[in-house]
């Protein structure tokens, strides 16, 4: 499958997330096992799945934050960083873009959509995803690796991990405290939407339940503050972040098998 | 009554008055007098310290652009070079602390773009006060938040740094800033403007007001008294605006539509402009009824000296204008063609057309007259000393004291605040005392930084202290296992009229050069800031070192804790000296003088515990800095949350030290490693110094020496150790953004 | 055109980082007797219409889930 | 108690970034015909005099060389 990563005027993980989604896919093809993390076989499937990756067609790309047509890509990233600037509010300015009017219509049609950090604010300010995120509790920015427990939110982008396992990831972020009103929190916990959790104790900016990440009720939409892009070559410390780059490949070829 | 005089207000004296109106056959018009009154600064003219930064050595097999340029540059195999410098952003931080520490990393980071280079890492190097004062809490929050807002936007890792806390930084902070890029070596922009006729074009943000200051004694009756609100002086950083310009100068690189490329930093666009007219041998015409405006009304003189941020000049030749054009429009940049390059020697300063100045580029760019200092050693120690550490305190208690102490405390509060991953090539974080280590696939290696200076002890012996700062930037590389390849520096020095500070100038640029000598790493640029002085004196000297190295293997650096039963070894030619020390700062008795440096020996332990770490034998290594042996040791057993027990009677015995030299003595040339007994031992007999001191074990970290010994719990030191952040928090309300 | 200025808050309920970092500062910088800080932005503008004015709160300046705005037009 | 409401502004001259990345959004956002966007701070807060007010602003709330200020007492 065919990655497409959005960039808007001062997104900054984009490429990193370009290389995330180029390493899960060669760790896909090449080892039988979900990569750093992963658990139970990934069906030998997914190898045709993941496509020929020397072919530019089939290896991902960025998508400029004008671009509309998506019709080459089959899966969404919508990355880090601090899309224009983070004026006014994170992600609030960069969900009125062409490209993310288009990546409402490709989650719609069920397409796989991922928004880390920057791009977890942009889906929620855009309404692809429930709640919104806060200034940090303590008001600072914050980087640091920590862990996260996978929660049980049924969603392709999770088929590589088990719920409950607790993975290495690092976060960094000014405005990551998660938010709901009580209904609305009561809703997202009710219907298994929790993507990850920060684990015990490690909660870094005031979300609420510890939420790290949610999905949307179709599970197709996910989002999360921290960056499972910069977990997944083994010199950063931290390969647990793969597995989710590999989540929905993993899970069509399960569909498909 | 006296007439006001005009260049007086703008800091030239009347002999360069003279000089000036000499050159030109005439009196400077106020368009030319600002021009004139910037370049002859000594921040643009380096009129104090031009003549010394001579003696640097700037050659060498890997150097690809030298002191010169934007920022230097060195080859990394492959085609790819890394481009650095740093720069020192001092008074704008005593000022505004946010804004001067976040314009700090933007116009360093311009610097590197400049050169067509994408910055891959900032590493910051910052002074404070003691930080008991509301003045210092305010400066350090400030400027820490600074910092990781603009770099965290643009998305650049701040991978490592250092900060001190000494009394005479208290009026008078320091703040530099580093930046590390990467660049194809081909591809590499100079800043010299070249081939007339060509357009100069000016992108980035609109220009504004800002930082005109003291030229303002030119504007014209227009702006009375009470507009004076409307010359800002402090700038105001725009980080989005920068990653814009950044992706934008990349791509204009990449479509190969540039001659050349400068950044506009102080002195704005008289220095961009002559700058590159100078390095080219060209003269160049700019109007500055072309220049987009964020305020409508401004007069010729504030255009040309506007200091406002996030802006860039290129040179393109004609035909390639409107790509150029287009690709900002693109990136939502502002651009436009402001002038052109011409075969005149002379820059022109238009106005919609009308010639408003004319200065021949020689006289404005390199006509300034460089000065000699009169330097004079002080006869005593000048700066005040006060006691924290009764002088009777147990050898635990001391261990206790200088780990709380605030230069040697975790910093981890303050680094938490930087995004040190973002770029995705950071293999290792920088510690509070090691190297940042980057990984580097384009040319299959990876590259260490790492940044190094102590006010303190370059203080008690300008020449010795320098050489130690140098030493310890290489220690530091080599403890990832990394070889240096070039240095950049940044001279942060008092007033250099005044014989006492001019001496320490002269000899720390003399212990520079003769350490990089020595270590055969060239210096490739640098940054000078002088008049670091308030009414309570001058800092503390402080010649910042930065340096960069490269390491064959991302996977192979030491930075691992130890585990129970580790045999722990000191290696080195160490030789622990309570002189300048921390300790001797906490119990009053600064003076002046360092033991002498044998740089060859401490080079040959740099070298063989390099080898040692990159062959993998070797994987828990530090070297011995601030607050000597103990604290490194303790500072091991509290990242590895598992304590020591060592000896150092065979370190006494052989360097004729007393106890508490031994234990919380400085020097340069000492390391820690730790690991199997058998392999520590297999680095013994290659002439340098191995002696296995203790072994890892228990909660408690004991060091003995004689009748001395250091006996505290491993979670005391660590509560000691993280002390500072409350220290420093509890006023704090951050709202700068 | 109309001048309009638009206040955003933090909604009741809601713990307001900023404010709370505020009032947290205060006793160290030795004022007394100032509570409930609350902290939010203020937005000032010139717009064609007030219709869109609206629309422009509602979509942009704020963020029904976690803010409050009110806006007053200064000039006609 | 006194309510109390303070306004804090970019001085005049001064880049306001926020406002500048806003503006210059807009028009792709498909909002026209908005214009001279600035962006501020509103602090809302009960105090126990008027008297500190200015003091807290100065040091605290907003930095005087860079932004301008406005109290406005609410109820007395
Ligand atoms: N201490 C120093 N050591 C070596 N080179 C220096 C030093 N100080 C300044 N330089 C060099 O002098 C040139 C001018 O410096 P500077 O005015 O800071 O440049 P810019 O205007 O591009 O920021 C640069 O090439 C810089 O590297
Ligand atoms: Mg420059």
């Amino acid at each position: 499958m065919r990655w497409g990563v959005l960039q808007f005027p001062g997104s900054c993980d984009e490429r990193d997330a370009l290389n995330a989604c180029q390493i899960a896919a060669v760790a896909l093809a090449t080892e039988p096992r979900g990569a750093g993390g992963g658990v139970g076989e990934a069906p030998s499937s997914a190898r045709n799945v993941v496509g020929d990756l020397t072919d530019p067609a089939s290896s991902p790309r960025l998508v400029w934050h004008e671009e509309t047509d998506l019709s080459d890509v089959d899966g969404i990233v919508v990355p880090g960083g601090f899309s224009y600037g983070d004026y006014l509010r994170a992600g609030a300015i960069a969900r009125f873009s062409p490209a993310m009017t288009a990546v409402a219509e490709f989650a719609a049609a069920g397409g796989p959509v991922l928004g880390i950090c920057n791009g977890f604010q942009v889906l929620c300010e855009s309404g692809l995803l429930p709640g919104a995120l806060l200034t940090n509790e303590r008001t600072r920015f914050i980087c640091r690796q920590g862990d996260l427990i996978v929660g049980d939110a049924d969603s392709p982008f999770l088929s590589g991990y088990e719920p409950g396992q607790r993975i290495s990831i690092p976060f960094k972020h000014q405005s990551g405290r998660f938010f709901a009103p009580p209904e609305l929190l009561e809703e997202i916990e009710s219907n298994n939407q929790v993507a990850f959790r920060y684990a015990p104790g490690q909660n870094p900016n005031g979300s609420l339940n510890d939420i790290a990440g949610v999905t949307n009720e179709a599970g197709n939409v996910i989002g999360l503050m921290p960056h499972p892009e910069h977990a997944v070559e083994a010199f950063a410390g931290s390969t647990d972040g793969l597995a989710l780059f590999q989540g929905p490949a993993i899970a069509a070829a399960g569909a498909g098998a | 009554m006296s007439e006001p005089k005009p260049h007086i207000a703008l800091g030239l004296t009347d002999h360069e008055f003279d000089l000036i109106c000499e050159k030109m056959g005439r009196e400077p018009n106020g368009v030319e007098l600002a021009m004139f009154s910037l370049l002859w600064s000594e921040h643009c003219a380096y009129k104090h310290s031009r003549k010394l930064l001579k003696n640097l050595p700037t050659e060498g097999p890997r150097v690809v652009m030298g002191p010169g340029e934007n920022a230097g540059a060195v080859d990394i195999g492959n085609g790819f070079s890394i481009a650095f410098k740093v720069e020192s952003h001092n008074h704008p931080s005593a000022v505004e602390p946010f804004q001067g520490a976040a314009t700090g990393v933007g116009g360093i980071l311009r610097d590197v773009i400049a050169l067509g280079a994408r910055p891959i890492a900032i590493l910051d190097s910052l002074r404070f006060g003691e930080p008991d004062t509301e003045r210092t809490h305010y400066l350090v929050d400030g400027v820490v938040r600074g910092i990781g807002h603009y770099g965290n936007s643009m998305g650049i890792p701040t991978v490592g740094g250092e900060i001190y806390f000494e009394p005479p930084y208290e009026q008078n902070p320091l703040v530099n800033a580093m930046c590390v890029g990467i660049a194809r070596t081909d591809e590499m922009v100079r800043a010299a403007a070249a081939g007339a006729g060509n357009k100069v074009v000016l992108f980035g943000s609109l220009t504004g007001r800002d930082g005109i200051g003291g030229a303002s004694v030119l504007a014209s009756a227009e702006l009375d008294e009470g507009d004076d609100a409307k010359r800002p002086t402090v700038q105001i950083g725009d980080p989005f605006e920068e990653s814009k310009l950044l992706e934008c100068c990349q791509e204009l690189l990449a479509a190969d539509l540039m001659v050349s490329l400068q950044d506009l930093g102080a002195a704005g666009l008289t220095s961009s402009a002559g700058e590159m007219a100078s390095a080219g041998g060209t003269g160049i015409d700019i109007d500055v009824g072309l220049v987009p405006l964020r305020e409508a009304d401004m007069e010729p003189f504030e255009i040309m000296v506007s200091e406002s941020q996030e802006r860039m000049l290129a040179v393109v030749e004609p035909d390639k204008v409107d790509e150029v054009l287009a690709l900002c429009t693109k990136w939502q940049t502002a651009s436009a063609v402001i002038g052109e390059v011409t075969d005149s020697a002379t820059f022109r300063i238009l106005k919609n057309g009308e010639t408003v100045g004319e200065i021949r580029v020689d006289d404005l760019v390199d006509g300034c007259p460089l000065y000699d200092l009169n330097p004079e050693e002080p006869a005593e120690w000048t700066y005040p000393n006060r006691e924290t550490i009764p002088a009777n305190a147990s050898a635990s208690d001391i261990a206790l004291a200088l780990l709380a102490s605030p230069s040697i405390a975790s910093k981890r509060w303050a680094f938490e605040q930087y995004d040190s991953i973002v770029g995705s090539r950071t293999a290792h974080r920088a510690g509070a005392a090691d190297a940042a280590v980057l990984n580097i696939p384009e040319s299959n290696r990876a590259i260490a930084v790492a940044i190094d200076g102590n006010g303190r002890r370059v203080a008690c012996d300008p020449f010795q202290g320098t050489i130690e700062a140098t030493l310890e930037c290489a220690a530091n590389l080599a403890v990832v296992g990394a070889e240096p390849l070039g240095v950049t520096n940044c001279l942060n020095f008092g007033n250099p009229e005044k014989p006492g500070v001019a001496w320490q100038l002269g000899r720390s640029i003399d212990g520079l050069a003769e350490a990089c000598r020595a270590l055969e790493a060239p210096v490739v640029g640098g940054n000078v800031s002088l008049y670091n002085e308030t009414p309570q004196g001058p800092i503390y000297p402080t010649p910042v070192v930065g340096m960069v190295g490269e390491l064959p293997d991302p996977a192979r650096v030491a930075g691992e804790p130890w585990k129970e039963g580790d045999a722990i070894a000191l290696v080195g030619p160490f030789d622990p000296s309570l002189a300048g020390s921390e300790l001797e700062k906490q119990r009053g008795q600064l003076g002046k003088g360092l033991p002498e440096v044998a740089i060859y020996p401490v080079r040959e332990a740099i070298e063989l515990v390099r080898e040692a770490v990159r062959s993998g034998l070797i994987r828990i290594v530090t070297d011995v800095s601030d607050g000597g042996i103990a604290t490194a040791l303790a500072e091991l057993a509290i990242s590895s949350g598992i304590g020591c027990d060592a000896h150092l009677t065979a370190v006494l015995a052989k360097r004729d030290c007393s106890a508490e030299d031994a234990l919380f003595g400085e020097g340069p040339g000492g390391f820690i490693l730790a690991g199997e007994k058998t392999d520590l031992e297999k680095l013994g007999g290659q002439g340098v110094e191995v002696e296995v001191i203790g072994q890892a074990r228990g909660n408690e970290v004991i060091v003995t020496a004689s009748d001395r010994r250091v006996e505290i719990l491993v979670e005391e030191a660590e509560a000691a150790f993280e002390s500072l952040e409350d220290r420093i928090e509890k006023d704090q309300a951050g709202l700068t953004h | 055109m109309i001048q309009a200025r638009v206040l955003i808050r933090p909604k009741e309920g809601i713990l307001d980082a900023q404010g709370k970092a505020v009032e947290g500062a205060l006793p160290a910088l030795g004022f007394s007797g100032i509570e409930h800080v609350r902290i939010g932005r203020i937005v000032e503008l010139s717009a064609s219409d007030t219709d869109q004015l609206d629309e422009l709160c509602q979509k942009l300046l704020a963020n029904p889930l976690i803010e409050d705005y009110e806006i007053e037009t200064i000039s006609g």
